[in-house]
């Protein structure tokens, strides 16, 4: 068993070597993963940050491309990505990044995500303790689940076991001294919010038209919230931003809940916010499944916990598939 | 405590809905950690309804989204609102989005809303004139219960008039910094109802689509403006936002302005004149040259 | 080169056609020459074409791939990008992406009739086929051409209209809508579905079709009461696209992305798409 | 000092404000340079997001002007703007920026030496105040160093 204190002086030592930390700290009444110079910042007290490490993997907002008309010139945004540590994410955010490494290092890869990715050391800290909201059991992960995770704490007797999960985690490990342990960790958290999965896909795969979407979706008031905390909705847009001869083009987080999204100059295919919110639901838990065979959920409940109007996932995915 | 006031509401809505005086009623439910919006079709259903000091929520911006909306002519649509929320369904019909023949108006009795991280009172309801709602179709409560709620509702903003200009810049400018356009805030306004809003505009495209410090500070800017004399201070708007952004403060602040040098209070009658829809020869010219 | 998978190249107009008053056709041509060598792609396919500072936005690829050294797209004036589109000139630079998506089947419909059916602007991403068949016209039976738009003025491509008919191993047929003809017409006057009962080409054919949305409904329609078989009648859909290689998350039609499923589909599959398009 | 020049924008009326500034012209008023106007209808029809989209591109300050009360070529389009004026007024000074950077002005067609005088002062202001740094150093605070949003016509 380490003290924390031990493990954050290895970290320490890295941050000298180039890598930038990305860690949880406190900002104002907020507990949000960030960049950090001063690894004694770091917050472990939380259940979950706000923000969830696609801010890292897939910011909200980068570079593509900057062009100068009258140079005649494209060139592809700076990459000035870093070699990164992640400390202190919980074991759902890891696990999103396992399925957002199936959905854009595919047969395409997304040049900038795999880059990033690549050079991405995440060191998870298993959770130990949970709230009301979180759901991971449900989607098959767990407070201390090490999917996605190259090296996992674990909680045991005040401090933390070191598991190393992949081989860049054993590479990371081996590099800064961190030796493995093997002894028992403290139990996991009981998780009193539980959604059986069993029968959803059946259900989806045969019930696009259906008047349960229209009721579901009635509080939705359709914002982006639950789409821009969610550590696995990964959809983007592409937008230039220029002046006269100079600009850039971005890539920005957009949200199917937007009716911008679908809408065409010509017709809009998706009318209706019953049709976004069901968009949603058949991306997560349907379309991702059929294409990569894994739903796009790890259960981290960050939708359910920030929708300004109670619109909760678990309470939806058991009224679609109850009778009546 | 018995709640005598949710006792009485539940039970007038299954009234309400036996008779047929109303198809669907939207009022407030249970959520995971506190309120959320119910619609109620079904008189059975009432027993879900509840009233109490955390029913902060301002639901008249579903009059004027789905499915609501679609319903709205010729349905009647139950609301249940409090005297504060009332001036938003009164600024959504003054705008012509909502007939008020359309809708069922139950006006709560209210002593005030707690916050819920357990700071006590909102702010919104210091000096409230409108704790027995006036102009709804019925009113639940006693209004002999009420106690006075004093203080100055408009204290977090001028905390930031009190600052100096580089003060307030570095303020919005780092608030503003945290901003991911999830359009929350505009989601949960009972006044942004456009059908398309300038940020979706593209020939020209007004305002950044990117959540840059430039663009944030466009939209909120231009957002403040858009509800200037229409922001009923409900505070929806901070309340949706996952980053904790004071937006309410912005707006409450355009409504101080104009309530100090118009005297005009967004909402405050049905058949109100819009504000910047209107004009009076005499309106201050002391800041143009 | 660089290899960022949304940085387009860079390529030249080198040609401009107006096709109709709110339609043009650009001929661009890759500015890196190494790229322009190795440039192939297949009929059906797209790119995106980005006018920077506008933006980006999807074209389907309406010249046949054996037209080397440059590639045709025909833009209608409708949005932001395809605006900024029609402001360009010769000798203006825009950005290439490509080539994406599936594309029509070919050899597999060797020894078959083959029916194209347009509609408007419809008619380019059918384009690269028709002439791709046409080169190789011996390995087919019968090749129908129902082309048609609103009004005479709305068709595009009149030259090669004029080069398809005078070919006597093609049967052509034009149309206009009703109201849309001018004195001189001298094809049909109707719908496209109308005028593709009327023609009735053999139910053993491969109808391949495009156009506006209510008329390919229409259009499948026909086919299916003229007896075609549904994996024998061919569309290409557009959606909104942004990545063009299914990650943005917007094209979807059901599960399947229009930009890396599509464009093509065959109504066979269609009809197991819900009905979101 | 020794900077670039100081820019100011102003959008003027097209009946009133506009020909005043005409008028200072065709008189040969002389008066610094600094200021580029663009024409609208009416100040009825300026919009917030005009003045935003200025300070955006570069300007260092915006001056709005209309008719004065009573000669609006649209009755009352310049009196619902005064409303508009003085909430934006009001609001830009609250989110910190500098009052001196958005002037509203009533200027009749017969106004030259006002409007001459007005861009004067404006300018001079300014100029003490010096460019608006803040807010072109918004556009790079998001995306990091090196990757800033460059829209402005330097």
């Amino acid at each position: 068993m380490k003290q924390l204190q031990e493990i954050l002086s290895a970290i320490g030592s890295w941050q000298a070597k180039g890598y930038q930390v990305i860690a949880p700290v406190r900002r104002d009444n907020l507990i949000l993963l960030a960049r950090i110079e001063d690894p004694s910042l770091i917050n472990l007290d939380h259940i979950l940050t706000v923000n969830t490490l696609k801010d890292f993997m897939l910011p909200r907002c980068e570079t593509i491309l900057r062009f100068d008309l009258e140079k005649a010139c494209v060139e592809p945004g700076i990459d000035d990505s870093l070699p990164t540590i992640i400390f202190g994410s919980r074991p759902c955010d890891a696990a999103a990044l396992s399925i957002l490494d199936s959905i854009l290092i595919g047969d395409v890869v997304d040049s900038r995500y795999a880059k990033r990715r690549g050079q991405t050391v995440v060191l998870t800290v298993a959770c130990s303790r949970v709230d009301g909201a979180c759901f991971c059991k449900s989607m098959g992960y767990g407070p201390h689940d090490p999917t996605g995770s190259d090296i996992i704490l674990l909680p045991s007797q005040g401090g933390y076991l070191v598991r190393l999960i992949s081989e860049k985690g054993r590479q990371f490990a081996s590099d800064v001294g961190l030796e493995p342990d093997d002894a028992e960790a403290d139990p996991e958290p009981e998780l009193s919010r539980r959604v059986s999965t069993d029968g959803l896909k059946a259900w989806l795969d045969s019930n696009f038209e259906d008047p349960k979407w229209q009721v579901i979706s009635e509080n939705c008031v359709s914002c982006g919230t639950c789409y821009y905390l969610c550590p696995t909705c990964h959809c983007f847009d592409i937008a230039d931003e220029a002046g006269i001869s100079r600009g850039v083009r971005l890539r920005i987080w957009d949200c199917c809940s937007f009716s911008s999204f679908t809408k065409m100059a010509s017709h809009q295919p998706r009318v209706g916010k019953y049709a976004r919110y069901r968009q949603r639901v058949m991306h997560k838990f349907k379309y991702t499944v059929d294409n990569i065979g894994k739903v796009a959920c790890v259960g981290d409940g960050r939708c359910i916990r920030y929708c300004p109007y109670g619109v909760d996932i678990t309470e939806i995915l058991k009224a679609l598939v109850s009778g009546g | 405590m018995k709640n005598e006031q949710e006792a009485q509401l539940r039970r007038r809505v299954r009234e309400l809905l036996n008779r047929g005086t109303v198809e669907v009623l939207l009022g407030y439910g249970r959520g995971l950690t506190g309120v959320r919006p119910l619609f109620v079709r079904d008189p059975a259903n009432a027993e879900k309804l509840i009233w109490n000091e955390h029913c902060n929520l301002n639901l008249a911006g579903y009059l004027v989204r789905e499915p609501l909306k679609q319903v709205m002519a010729g349905a009647r649509i139950g609301l249940i609102v409090k005297g504060c929320d009332f001036r938003a369904v009164n600024v959504l019909i003054q705008e012509h989005q909502v007939e008020r023949q359309n809708i069922y108006l139950i006006g709560m009795v209210c002593n005030g809303i707690e916050s819920d991280s357990g700071s006590g009172i909102l702010i919104k309801c210091r000096g409230c004139n409108v704790q027995v709602p006036e102009g709804t179709d019925e009113v639940i409560g006693n209004p002999q219960e009420l106690r006075q709620i004093d203080g100055d509702p408009f204290e977090d903003v001028r905390a930031i008039m009190e600052m100096s200009l580089p003060e307030r810049w570095s303020f919005w400018t780092s608030t503003l910094s945290r901003c991911i356009k999830c359009y929350a805030c505009r989601q949960a306004c009972p006044l942004c109802y456009c059908e398309e809003c300038i940020t979706e505009k593209s020939r020209p495209q007004w305002i950044e689509k990117a959540p840059t410090l430039s663009g944030n500070l466009a939209y909120h800017f231009i957002r403040t403006m858009h509800l200037a004399g229409r922001c009923v201070a409900c505070g929806e708007c901070s309340r949706a936002c996952p980053v904790d952004i004071p937006v309410d403060v912005l707006t409450r602040f355009v409504a101080l302005t104009i309530k100090e040098r118009f005297d005009y209070v967004a909402g405050d009658e049905p058949d109100g004149k819009p504000f910047l829809a209107s004009y009076c020869e005499d309106d201050p010219d002391d800041f143009i040259k | 080169m660089h290899n960022e998978t949304f940085v387009p190249t860079l390529a030249t107009i080198e040609d401009i056609r107006q096709e109709t008053p709110d339609i043009r056709s650009l001929r661009i041509v890759l500015d890196d020459e190494g790229f322009r060598q190795n440039f192939t792609f297949k009929h059906g396919q797209f790119c995106l074409i980005s006018v920077f500072g506008a933006g980006e936005a999807v074209f389907c690829l309406a010249s046949p791939p054996l037209w080397k050294d440059f590639v045709e797209i025909t833009v209608k004036e409708v949005g932001k990008v395809t605006s900024a589109i029609h402001d360009l000139e010769v000798g203006d630079k825009v950005g290439f992406r490509g080539p994406y998506g599936n594309s029509f089947p070919f050899e597999e419909n060797f020894g078959r009739n083959i029916v194209f059916v347009g509609g408007g602007i419809g008619i380019a991403p059918l384009r690269p086929l028709i002439w791709q068949t046409l080169a190789e016209r011996h390995k087919f039976k019968d090749v129908y051409i129902i082309y048609g738009a609103r009004s005479v003025s709305d068709l595009v491509y009149k030259e090669d209209l004029r080069k398809w008919a005078s070919r006597d191993d093609i049967k052509l047929t034009t149309t206009v809508d009703p109201g849309g003809e001018d004195e001189a017409w001298q094809g049909e006057v109707g719908l496209v579905p109308q005028i593709l009962e009327k023609v009735s080409p053999p139910t053993d054919s491969v109808l391949v079709t495009c156009g506006p949305l209510v008329m390919m409904k229409f259009v499948f329609l026909s086919a299916r009461k003229l007896g075609f078989d549904p994996n024998d009648v061919i569309t290409t859909l557009e959606m909104k696209m942004k990545c063009g290689v299914g990650t943005c998350g917007r094209c979807n039609i059901g599960n399947k992305y229009v930009c890396r499923d599509g464009p093509v589909f065959r109504l066979a599959e269609m009809e197991k798409l819900p009905n979101e398009f | 000092m020794g900077e670039r020049p100081i820019r100011i924008i102003a959008f003027l009326c097209n009946w009133c404000s506009y020909a005043g500034a005409d008028l200072a012209g065709t008189i040969r008023l002389k008066h610094r340079a600094d200021v580029r106007v663009i024409r609208v209808p009416c100040s009825g029809r300026i919009d917030a997001a005009f003045i935003l989209k200025a300070y955006e591109r570069g300007a260092d300050a915006v001056i709005v002007g209309g008719c004065h009360p009573g000669d609006c070529h649209y009755v009352s389009g310049n009196l619902s703007a005064r409303r508009r004026f003085l909430v934006m007024k009001q609001l830009l000074e609250f989110m910190g920026i500098e009052p001196e950077r958005f002037e509203v002005v009533w200027c009749s067609a017969a106004e030259g030496e006002k409007w001459a005088k007005i861009v004067d002062d404006v300018c001079e202001r300014i100029s003490t105040l010096g460019p608006f740094r803040s807010y072109k150093a918004l556009t790079a605070s998001v995306l990091g160093p090196g990757r800033e949003i460059v829209t402005g016509e330097e």
